[in-house]
């Protein structure tokens, strides 16, 4: 405990930034997290759009010759 | 118990025939020696320092052995070859272990009186005994450990970086305990032996990793 | 990579796997050795399920692969020596096979000094070391001439006594020791037939 | 299948929630400590977070050990996104610390606190996850050498704390021992709240990105399943399970 009392406590207004600091980093890194994830389902999203859009496509060309064999 | 000796005699006679591990090992502590004297422009050391350049540079040239320890079982069908006799495949960790731990004796045997003469202050003499008790305490952790990571870097691309950057974390601990209970012992008119606190440290470490090895080695055999 | 393959071999005969560079004949071999796992499928050994009881398994299997599972600077003697240690079979063993493939002259010479037909030549000796009852042979021929295939034949050849899976660049000569043939095209089975039924056209498409 | 989506809103509110109480708790209601000050509230977010990342750590270890144990990959994507967010949250525990080292020494870093050395050297262990698991390319022998390393590194942590505080004088700001003895009641019970927080958080964020992975790996399934093999873009080579 040495070292602690050579620190004296900090006079509000500096102790402040550096409060802010750390909680605004703890923030920072969540949005991050929050925009990375974000980006990522909306990738999700579009390979969901594109699928539906293929099985779509496929149902359709299948409709269109019914004599066909079904492949796969 | 049989095919630990049996791996073991193989990597010996190996190494043996090949010189390929044990001689750059050698070489690295001591040109790493030289390296000090004139990084640290001292022409001696002692006490903490002292400690601190023999573990370090011990460890790095442990790095070198455990980067080779498996090179040959994974270029020349090693691991196949044990994997298709009918024996316990923790005989190999075992093996491997005692291989690397032999090579570490070898390489402090001339790398200590090496650093008692090119760098250390004090007299080697009075040390001696606490320093042997210590470094063997911590070759078994660097032995075990570096057995383990060996075993995970040598089925990588890139073996030669994930190796070190793997061990290293893994062996500070076993640093620690090796410097600081080395570095009483390098004082001129030092202790005689070597603090308990780090003797127990270390001896936890090398328990708990053997046991921890022991467990997990097989799951890195299997293909 | 292997999709679709099934079939029994029987003990005591031979099974020849056909197919092209890459069809998946020496990921077969590696599965049977327990060196591989199947991700799915049953596959048994000596009626013993892989790779769940791999371990009765080894020890009883000889394999025969492109690698020679020696190490290079080591002689052939000491090779052999420690796989005869692993296996636990008397060093007399060791003597006798060297002498059967010719090689007691040359065996304290390092593995990377000889040419790769001694190499061969000492891979048989490490495979048929422990008496298998299983030789898995990739290739075996590979790199021997006519007196050394000669030399080998009692060992791996068709009279060996054990069961055998072997594959072979020459579809020819493995026909001719062929029991059963296996035809892999892309990891599927394109044929499983006994080999006077293979036609030389199936054979040409396999290797098209 | 596991639906890793279910009750995922409800640990969300929760997690938030206890998040702002613990917030609103150290702001308003935790007194100044008598030595450091304001700038003592660092520890209300600091230590959570610490905490949480070794238990993350850990967490991970112990799922890798799983996977060891039955070979089902899931275990293995468990462990890899629990390591993953113990990561972020250890990133989180450097920065705070390194701010509270400075606001509190001046220094932005310092030697002498046994237990943010050892932090450090448990993230540089554990930063070496990702570049293994890139450095394996096929996946089943991947996820069993991560799961290795997870199991090793889960380990390391409690035996790395006991070396390097062995190694330093108690010198923190120990304002929480490990019985928690010295600690005011109200200064315990904001602690509590937001430690409470953050492992809700974390617990949050792993089930999240759980879901995330389980819904894109479901996708491919069925573009497997409806349209064939060949219509599935491969994908690339990535420290990530799959």
């Amino acid at each position: 405990m040495s070292l602690l009392a050579v620190a004296p406590a900090l006079p509000l207004h500096t102790a402040g930034k550096y409060v802010a600091g750390a909680y605004i980093v703890f923030l920072a890194i969540v949005l991050i997290y929050v925009g990375i994830m974000a980006s990522r389902l909306s990738r999700t999203e579009r390979e969901l759009i594109e699928l539906r859009r293929d099985v779509e496509a496929q149902r359709s060309a299948q409709d269109s010759e019914p004599e066909r064999e079904p492949v796969a | 118990m049989k095919t630990v000796l049996t791996v073991l005699r193989k990597d010996l006679l190996l190494e043996l025939r090949g010189l390929e591990t044990l001689p750059a090992m050698i070489l690295f502590a001591i040109v790493t020696f030289v390296i000090f004297h004139f990084g640290l422009n001292r022409d001696t050391i002692d006490g903490q320092l002292a400690a601190g350049v023999l573990t370090v540079t011990l460890l790095f040239a442990a790095m070198l052995g455990i980067n080779r320890l498996f090179v040959a079982e994974r270029e020349q069908g090693g691991f196949d070859a044990f994997l298709l006799a009918p024996v316990d495949r923790s005989a190999l960790l075992v093996a491997k272990a005692t291989a690397l731990f032999l090579f570490l004796v070898v390489l402090e045997v001339i790398a200590v009186p090496a650093f008692g003469l090119l760098l250390l202050g004090p007299s080697l003499g009075p040390a001696l005994a606490g320093l042997i008790a210590v470094l063997a305490l911590g070759d078994v952790a660097l032995a075990v450990i570096g057995t383990l990571v060996s075993a995970i870097a040598v089925q990588t691309r890139a073996r030669d970086l994930i190796g070190p950057i793997i061990g290293l974390p893994l062996l500070l601990p076993a640093l620690i305990g090796m410097a600081r209970g080395a570095g009483p012992l390098l004082v001129a008119h030092g202790s005689s032996g070597p603090p308990g606190k780090w003797v127990a440290i270390l001896a936890l470490y090398d328990v708990v990793f053997a046991l921890l090895s022991y467990a997990v080695f097989d799951f890195l055999l299997e293909d | 990579m292997l999709r679709d393959v099934s079939l029994d071999v029987p003990a005591g005969s031979t099974l020849a796997v056909l197919g092209r560079n890459g069809a998946g004949k020496s990921t077969l071999l590696r599965i049977l050795a327990t060196l591989l796992r199947p991700h799915a499928g049953e596959v048994r050994v000596f009626g013993e399920a892989l790779p769940r009881r791999g371990f009765a398994v080894r020890g009883r299997l000889g394999l025969l692969a492109h690698d020679p599972l020696l190490y290079r600077d080591l002689s052939g003697r000491e090779n052999l020596g420690y796989h005869a240690r692993l296996h636990g079979v008397a060093f007399e063993r060791v003597e006798e096979v060297l002498e059967a493939v010719g090689m007691g002259g040359r065996a304290d010479e390092p593995v990377r000094t000889l040419s790769r037909g001694l190499v061969q030549r000492l891979a048989v000796c490490r495979a048929v070391l422990h008496g298998p009852a299983l030789l898995l042979l990739d290739e075996p021929l590979a790199n021997l001439d006519p007196a050394a295939t000669e030399l080998v034949s009692p060992l791996i050849g068709r009279g060996c006594g054990a069961t055998r899976v072997l594959t072979s660049h020459d579809p020819q000569a493995a026909l001719a020791e062929a029991d059963l043939v296996l035809g892999l095209e892309d990891g599927r089975a394109a044929f499983v037939t006994s080999p006077d039924k293979v036609d030389a056209a199936a054979v040409k498409r396999l290797y098209a | 299948m596991t639906t890793y989506g279910r009750g995922l809103r409800g640990l969300s509110l929760a997690a938030a929630a206890t998040m702002t109480v613990a917030l609103v708790l150290t702001f308003f209601y935790a007194p100044l400590d008598a030595n450091q000050g304001f700038i003592q509230k660092i520890f209300y977010i600091h230590v959570p977070l610490a905490i949480t990342a070794l238990c993350g750590f850990v967490f991970g270890g112990v799922l890798g050990a799983v996977y060891l144990r039955t070979g089902d990959r899931k275990w293995d994507i468990r462990s890899y996104v629990a390591i993953h967010m113990a990561l972020i949250f250890g990133i989180g525990t450097l920065l705070t610390g390194t701010i509270w080292a400075k606001a509190s020494w001046g220094h932005w870093w310092v030697w002498s606190d046994p237990t943010l050395t050892s932090f450090l050297i448990v993230m540089l262990l554990f930063a070496t996850y990702q570049p293994l698991r890139f450095s394996i390319e096929d996946p089943e022998r991947q996820s069993r050498y991560a799961s290795v390393f997870a199991v090793v590194a889960g380990a390391f942590v409690p035996l790395n704390f006991i070396a390097v505080r062995a190694a330093q004088a108690y010198v923190h700001p120990r304002v929480l021992t490990l019985t928690g003895g010295n600690l005011p009641g109200s200064m315990r019970l904001t602690f509590l709240v937001a430690l409470a927080g953050v492992a809700l958080l974390y617990v949050t964020l792993w089930k999240y990105e759980m879901a995330a992975k389980s819904t894109r790996m479901q996708v491919r399934a069925l573009r497997r399943a409806l349209l064939g093999e060949d219509s599935v873009v491969p994908l690339k080579r990535s420290a990530a399970p799959s």
